[in-house]
């Protein structure tokens, strides 16, 4: 959001506390992490099962496929709001195409979730519109969409292609492929965000757009390019939800942006962009499986009270973010 | 805040954009009036009017508080959620008397104005997440003080949102008054000067010697407050208070309204009318759609074009 | 006037923006192998000729020709694909990323599958970098060099383009001479490489030095060009500031009267100011009606001792006595309610409210005392901007224009008056001059001048020699956060300041 | 904190609370399933682990009701592991809920479902666990005996039948009508308004639905189409409100639109005090009740099928109506 950038005072020598507040930035929501898993194993015994771990393990990859894209969006300094609807719509889509084979239940919803996401691209960076409000009405828009296709969410297709099926149903040791499918899109996408000029042009742009331009970073097509991964991975996301639960369910995905965006930050990637990595944003989306889990295991809370909780949990998180993590931001 | 009468000499086409930045939300509102007024059935009536407004009045209201915030470049997810808990302390104060009870719901909504405030100027977290923390903790919080529905006979609050002063209602007053006074605070006073000053350069301002966090500070508290009041209204309106569904999914149409309304999400600049004329066109959009009989599918995909059409055109151009 | 097979060519360059006609039918024409130095007074229009040949702004009427065909460069990028690199006014990188990669962006080393190859990377970074006496971790986000090391990493990156020609906009605004010298070593190698240069500088005495062609704009106008040699410095100077020659060689070049002798006490009195890497036992004083010069290599910590100074930087010791009452430490308001201002030196990043009116910026920090109850009276606001305004000569379509599109020196007019609005007790001016031309930068001179002699005190940062030494009473030099020397009266010189700096002063 | 004082109601699901009646003790497709055809292991309810998996949030009557029947009878029954999770209306995290419920040793398993499809990962892992499922109120679509044992509830389409009953009786068989919708993808929503448009085709013809609009099941909502409505559409005789909430919302808004009770026809579904409270108020003409008691019935229905008798693919509860004749009367029975 904001382009230009004080230059803090000298700092040749960074301090062990700034590099130890880096580390946490990075590498905090991996620790939480592995900190409620040791509490979770301590404390419940139902915890640490293959089954439970499983569980959690294949629910969230579908929240973890969607915050890789998110990723790309928020490090190039934007944000899509319309991953909820593509998810759903990436769901309907799959579901109603797998009458004719699993070949177009996977590419209907990434054609068509993949063209949401390139039409957003496209007027983001052509009318410098803020990407909340296009995503915004993207979010409407493929709301709609799914809305009408299934007339005013009444109507549920049923997967019909086993191999699409089985899919999102098949596993290895309690563990479902969805987890696998999003390891490997997790490490196709961070080689491209690392080691590519792709990357480096994502970065790039989130950092300072302006200055991007003028070292002749093709602005336009990397914004187009990152939202387009957006769409199609909520797309396929959606996709591969509906196979799971081998239904195109119409009520899924209403406020989920709100989770992907959680993860992503709890990730440690700065919603002011140019900075940020994909495995804490994946440990940010265990992380709430995770979290829902044991206050589960712990039962008794009230629904509301387990909705406090989980606002108190984010606020620490990113308030220990912002202590620890390097120079702070003038105010 | 460029006025433009200064820039003479520009060609024609700028002037008409700049003409379209600056009045397109009026001539939307305008278009959308005569359309009904064409179309629908019973449009041109006293009551439709008054029900368009009574209907649009928090949402005015809770962008008005979305834009100040805006206008530092920052932005405030929370205000549905405050609205709910605003609905939970009514109920529960009641009991003293309807004033007490609103003080008690506008205080609360300070409160968590100044939780989030607090979060954004003196830690340094970034608005959006901020707010969203809030988001969901307080929507639970007023669950968890008042778990469901309750209804309520008090007459001073039943009176507040069902009244009438010269056939005006009471709670359209209040939004006109509130923004009334928004704009005053925004266009004559220093504080309203040093908002966007914060939110055009925060580095600057600080360096002018500004007080940046008691700015940022005030402004998300004033947010808190004003979706307070807009939870106060919508609850007397309904006579019940309904923390579960009462303001779910009010900061986006919060912010469509501020956005539409020409303010951009960068801050550093604010409209108060053309936030309400925001507000406005969407209501009547809404309206336009229900009186049709048209499905959900249709208002959604209504609504995402006229966003991207109003903003297209009161975007800022370089 | 035209150059035999100009490489890079504007004919009858047009371009409007709303309220101002930046370039008026400009024509400009660069040969093979020169280095051509393009000048004018601040808004003449140096900045936006670039910007139209290097594709950042459409043309709205005339033409642009490379290496003799028409050209219409869309973006930056086509234009360096072309052989066109750019040094744009305004550092432009990417603070967050590191050295490294804002050096090789777009043409990063590559290693096996065409992937990065950030080893060879670093290495070649720091092995350039050092060349132009960056020393600093590569790895490190450009953020945190100062805006000096910052403009070299942006040199090295135009530089290193194959490209045939390089632009240059006050390349040299942020430089330490040490700095500027390694410069115009690059630039002469450019030149021997038979590669084009177009120099734009505010300090004459630089393009005397290195450049071999002129071309003067006037309100976006071409009023001369050719030859430089043939051009002494004052007919340059009236070109530019279209007034006649006698008038200007009457006036002299800077507009320092030089001393002011004051014996009063000093009033303001810095002691012991330390801050972490930063500032290490900085202490100096200022007395009424006295400019105190300071001096020091980049990231001696100069801009830092002022911060320090106007409490925008927390100090770990030392404390600020203004007419004897101590400033509480770390808080802006409370310096500027003790009368300190500070002028500071990232125009960009720290100075202007870019969505905000000229009349908004002057009267920002004046605000509380245009108003009465927390409203402001804009009568008062109006007098104040009329009066700072009509002083500084600031050039605007007017009080309502947006300060973002004042070129660069008439923002900085625009600070400086958003400051004596405050009329203050002490002014830190962390290179007030930069970037502003030579009418402009005289009128600034004389202003400080004038300030000084109505009783202010001065404390006046620069990296134009020229300018610390006419103008500074006394010097304070700084090397590595820490006082290295202090010169008075008749030992304020160039050379002295210089070994003082290096450190290799006898004293 | 001191809230408004009204009549302090009596906890719902207590003693005079009216709790369920089987209506069709075996559903239409009659075929039974017994613990030995389902495979399911014998064990204790006292003993054993029972999971309950609600599916939102405990904010409205029903919902209140239904969780509270469900732990009541569980407590009369002395079960001592009763685990209950609620998934705040996200379909996603129900399934993990009941995922999990299934992972922490759930021997049986009572799910008030978000939504009817969907639910293979659940189905998946309980029959390979053997584990029974009981569904309330909302069926899940699923084989009988192999993937779930029974659904206990109303039948929606024939609440929205019986709501167009009254409807034609408020009317008598002319007029208007506008019908409120729940939340659009809800088969609720789906079912109750097909079960109210074919009865009025087939029995009223000269009822003409005019409008429909979703009140998401919400009193706002509600509230505000129906403000929308009577501006628009003036000559409106009948609002169907597919719940209580919405009627309760259309109500407020005549009342603000200055119309007297009974001038527009409001017939709803649910049974909740307050909608009672409205027909004695005459407000509102009927209320078809959709009762959400169902502690008592699931584990009745569980133990006989421990017990080994055949258990029926639905089991389907009779639900009352409330009409001006008994309103009054039952008022302390609604929940
Ligand atoms: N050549 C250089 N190599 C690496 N870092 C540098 C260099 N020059 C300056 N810096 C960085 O600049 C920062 C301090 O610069 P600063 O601008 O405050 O110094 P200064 O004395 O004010 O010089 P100036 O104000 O003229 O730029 C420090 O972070 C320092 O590390
Ligand atoms: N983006 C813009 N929008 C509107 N006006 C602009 C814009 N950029 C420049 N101008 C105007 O165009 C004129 C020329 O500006 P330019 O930056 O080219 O001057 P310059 O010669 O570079 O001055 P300086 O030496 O201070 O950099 C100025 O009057 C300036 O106000
Ligand atoms: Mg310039
Ligand atoms: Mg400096």
């Amino acid at each position: 959001m904001q382009t230009t950038h004080p230059a803090p005072p000298m700092a040749t020598t960074r301090n062990p506390r700034e590099r130890a507040g880096r580390l946490l930035q990075q590498h905090g929501a991996l620790i939480v992490l592995a900190v409620l898993l040791v509490v979770g194993t301590v404390a419940f015994d139902s915890f640490t099962t293959p089954a439970n771990l499983g569980n959690i393990a294949t629910a969230s990859s579908f929240l973890a496929i969607i915050a890789i894209g998110m990723t790309f969006v928020i490090i190039s300094g934007g944000i899509d709001l319309s991953v909820g609807s593509l998810f759903v719509l990436g769901g309907v889509l799959a579901a109603y195409g797998s009458r004719h084979g699993a070949a177009v239940a996977l590419g209907l919803p990434l054609v068509v979730c993949g063209a949401f996401g390139l039409v957003q691209g496209l007027i983001i960076a052509r009318t410098r519109m803020a990407p909340f409000i296009v995503t915004l009405a993207g979010l409407l828009a493929a709301r709609g969409l799914m809305l009408s296709l299934t007339d005013e969410g009444a109507t549920t297709y049923l997967v019909e292609d086993d191999l699409f099926a089985r899919i999102g149903q098949g596993a290895i040791l309690d563990v479902g492929y969805p987890f696998f499918i999003m390891l490997a899109i997790l490490a196709v996408a961070a080689v491209f965000l690392q080691r590519t000029g792709f990357g480096q042009n994502v970065y790039a742009i989130g950092g300072n757009e302006d200055a991007a331009a003028l070292m002749g970073v093709p602005v336009a097509r990397t914004k187009v390019v990152v939202y387009l991964v957006s769409g199609l991975l909520a797309g396929l996301a959606g996709a591969l939800n509906a196979a799971r639960l081998s239904s195109g369910v119409t009520i899924l995905g209403i406020g989920l942006e709100l989770d992907v965006i959680a993860a992503v930050v709890i990730g440690g990637t700065l919603l002011t962009g140019g900075a940020g990595a994909l495995g804490g944003t994946i440990a940010g989306a265990l992380l709430l499986g995770v979290i829902q889990n044991l206050i589960n295991q712990v039962g008794g809370l009230t629904s509301s009270f387990q909705q406090v909780v989980s606002g108190a949990f984010l606020a620490v998180v990113v308030v220990a973010h912002r202590i620890l993590g390097g120079v702070r931001r003038e105010t | 805040m460029t006025d433009t009468a200064l820039r003479q000499g520009a060609p024609d086409r700028t002037r008409v954009i700049t003409w379209l930045q600056d009045y397109g939300v009026y001539a939307a509102v305008a278009a959308l009036l005569l359309f009904n007024a064409a179309f629908t059935p019973h449009f041109l009536a006293v009551d439709n009017f008054r029900t368009q407004l009574v209907q649009v009045t928090p949402i005015v209201i809770v962008a008005l508080g979305m834009a100040l915030v805006i206008g530092t470049e920052g932005i405030d997810l929370s205000v549905g959620s405050v609205m709910a808990l605003a609905a939970s302390v009514v109920a529960l104060y009641l009991g003293y008397g309807a004033l007490p009870a609103i003080a008690m719901a506008v205080l609360a909504g300070a409160l968590v104005g100044a939780a989030g405030g607090t979060l954004v100027a003196v830690v340094g977290v970034q608005p959006i997440v901020a707010t969203l923390a809030l988001l969901v903790g307080v929507r639970g919080l007023a669950n968890v003080f008042l778990p469901q529905l309750k209804e309520f006979t008090n007459p001073t609050l039943v009176a507040l949102g069902s009244d009438s002063v010269a056939g005006v209602p009471i709670v359209v007053i209040v939004a006109v008054v509130l923004t009334a006074a928004v704009a005053f605070l925004v266009k004559r006073t220093t504080f309203g000067r040093q908002l966007v000053a914060v939110g055009g350069n925060r580095a600057a301002s600080r360096l002018s010697g500004l007080p940046v966090r008691r700015v940022l500070m005030t402004v998300y508290i004033l947010s808190g407050m004003l979706a307070a009041v807009a939870g106060v209204l919508a609850t007397s309106r309904l006579q019940a208070s309904d923390p579960t569904s009462l303001g779910l999914f009010m900061e986006l149409s919060a912010i469509t309204a501020v956005v539409v309304g020409g303010t951009p999400l960068t801050g550093g600049r604010i409209r108060v009318l053309g936030t309400v004329m925001g507000a406005l066109l969407m209501q009547l959009l809404q309206a336009t759609l229900i009186k049709h009989n048209l499905p959900q599918s249709w208002t959604q995909m209504a609504q995402a074009v006229i966003i991207l059409a109003a903003v297209y055109a009161a975007r800022e151009r370089r | 006037m035209s150059v035999s097979s100009p490489v890079l060519e504007a004919v009858g360059a047009l371009k409007v923006f709303p309220g101002v006609t930046a370039l008026d039918r400009a024509s400009f024409a660069l040969g093979q192998g020169e280095v051509h130095a393009l000048v004018g007074e601040n808004g003449a229009g140096k900045s936006t000729l670039i910007k139209v040949l290097t594709g950042v702004y459409r043309l709205d009427e005339g033409e642009i020709r490379y290496r003799g065909e028409r050209v219409e460069f869309s973006n930056p990028l086509e234009a360096q694909r072309a052989g066109i690199s750019t040094i744009y006014q305004e550092v432009n990188l990417v603070p967050q990323m590191s050295v490294a990669r804002n050096l090789f962006l777009g043409r990063e080393p590559r290693g096996r599958f065409g992937l990065i190859d950030f080893a060879r990377m670093r290495e070649r970074a720091s092995e350039i970098l050092r060349g132009y006496g960056v020393r600093a971790d590569v790895r490190r986000p450009l953020g945190s060099l100062g805006l000096g090391a910052q403009q070299m990493v942006a040199l090295a990156r135009a530089v290193q383009a194959d490209a045939r020609v390089v632009i240059m906009d006050e390349p040299t605004s942020s430089l330490e001479p040490r700095e500027v010298d390694k410069l115009f070593r690059t630039i002469a190698e450019l030149k021997a490489q038979g590669r084009s240069v177009i120099y734009v500088s505010h300090r004459m005495e630089e393009l005397y030095r290195i450049c071999d062609r002129v071309t003067v704009l006037r309100d976006g106008r071409l009023v001369h060009t050719g030859p430089l040699a043939e051009l002494e410095r004052l007919r340059l100077i009236s070109l530019m500031l279209g007034r006649d020659l006698a008038e200007v060689a009457a006036e002299g070049l800077t507009k320092f009267s030089g001393q002011h002798h004051s014996h009063a006490a000093p009033i303001l009195q810095a002691t012991g100011l330390r801050h972490r890497h930063v500032l290490d036992d900085v202490s100096l004083a200022v007395r009424p009606g006295e400019i105190v010069g300071l001096a020091g290599l980049l990231g001696s910590g100069r801009s830092e001792t002022a911060k320090a100074i106007a409490g925008a930087l927390p100090l770990d010791s030392g404390e600020v006595v203004v007419a004897g009452e101590r400033v509480p430490g770390g808080s802006v308001a409370a310096a500027i309610r003790a009368g300190i201002n500070l002028l500071p030196e990232d125009r960009k990043a720290e100075g202007i409210v870019p969505t905000l009116s000229v009349r908004e910026n002057i009267v920002l920090a004046a605000l509380p005392r245009l108003a009465r109850a927390g409203i402001v009276s804009e009568g008062d606001v109006d007098r104040v901007v009329q009066k700072f305004m009509r002083r500084l000569r600031i050039k605007a379509a007017g009080p309502g224009q947006r300060v973002s599109e004042l070129s660069g020196g008439n923002q900085q007019k625009v600070l400086l008056a958003r400051w004596l609005a405050m009329n203050p007790k002490v002014l830190l001016l962390d290179e007030p001059t930069r970037g502003i031309d030579v009418g402009a930068k005289a009128e600034v001179q004389a202003l400080i001048d004038e300030l000084a002699g109505d009783g202010l005190a001065v404390l006046l940062i620069s990296s134009d020699l020229e300018e610390l030494v006419e103008g500074s009473d006394r010097v304070v030099v700084l090397r590595d956060g820490a006082v290295a020397g202090e010169l008075d009266g008749a030992g304020v010189t160039e050379d002295k300041i210089m070994a003082a700096i290096a450190g290799d002063n006898d004293d | 904190a001191k809230s408004e004082d009204t009549a302090a109601s009596p906890a719902p699901g207590g003693s005079e609370a009216q709790q369920q009646v089987v209506k069709t003790p075996s559903g239409p497709a009659g075929a039974g399933c017994t613990i030995a055809q389902h495979g399911a292991t014998k064990f204790d309810l006292k003993t054993g682990v029972v999971g309950f998996s609600q599916s939102e949030k405990e904010a409205n009557p029903f919902r209140i009701a239904e969780t509270q029947s469900i732990k009541d009878e569980a407590a009369k029954l002395g079960i001592a592991n009763l685990k209950v999770t609620n998934a705040q209306s996200q379909f996603s995290k129900q399934i993990s809920d009941v995922q999990q419920l299934i992972a922490q040793g759930a021997q049986l398993l009572v799910i008030a479902p978000l939504n009817s499809d969907g639910w293979e990962p659940v189905l998946q892992q309980a029959a390979a666990k053997k584990v029974p499922i009981i569904t309330i109120d909302r069926k899940i679509n699923a084989k009988h005996c192999t993937d779930y044992l029974t659904f206990i509830g109303s039948d929606f389409v024939e609440q929205g039948r019986r709501a167009a009953d009254q409807m034609i009786k408020a009317l008598d068989g002319k007029g208007k009508v506008a019908i409120l919708l729940g939340a659009p993808g809800n088969n609720v929503t789906t079912e109750r308004t097909q079960g109210f448009k074919e009865q009025i085709a087939a029995k009223a013809p000269d009822i003409e639905i005019t409008f429909e609009q979703t009140g998401e099941f919400a009193r706002e909502k509600g509230q505000q189409v129906t403000e929308q409505l009577i501006q628009s559409n003036p000559d409106i005789d009948g609002i169907y409100a597919e719940n209580d909430e919405m009627a309760l919302g259309a109500v407020t808004a005549l009342k603000g639109a200055g119309k007297k009770a009974g001038d527009v026809k409001i017939v709803s579904i649910d049974g909740t005090r307050g909608a009672v409270q409205g027909i004695v108020d005459g407000w509102i003409y009927g209320v078809i009740e959709s009762n959400p008691r169902f502690g008592a019935l699931a584990f009745e229905t569980a133990q006989k099928f421990l017990d080994g008798e055949s258990i029926p693919e639905k089991v389907i509860i009779a639900d009352r109506e409330y009409d001006e004749s008994n309103a009054e009367g039952s008022l302390s029975q609604a929940y």
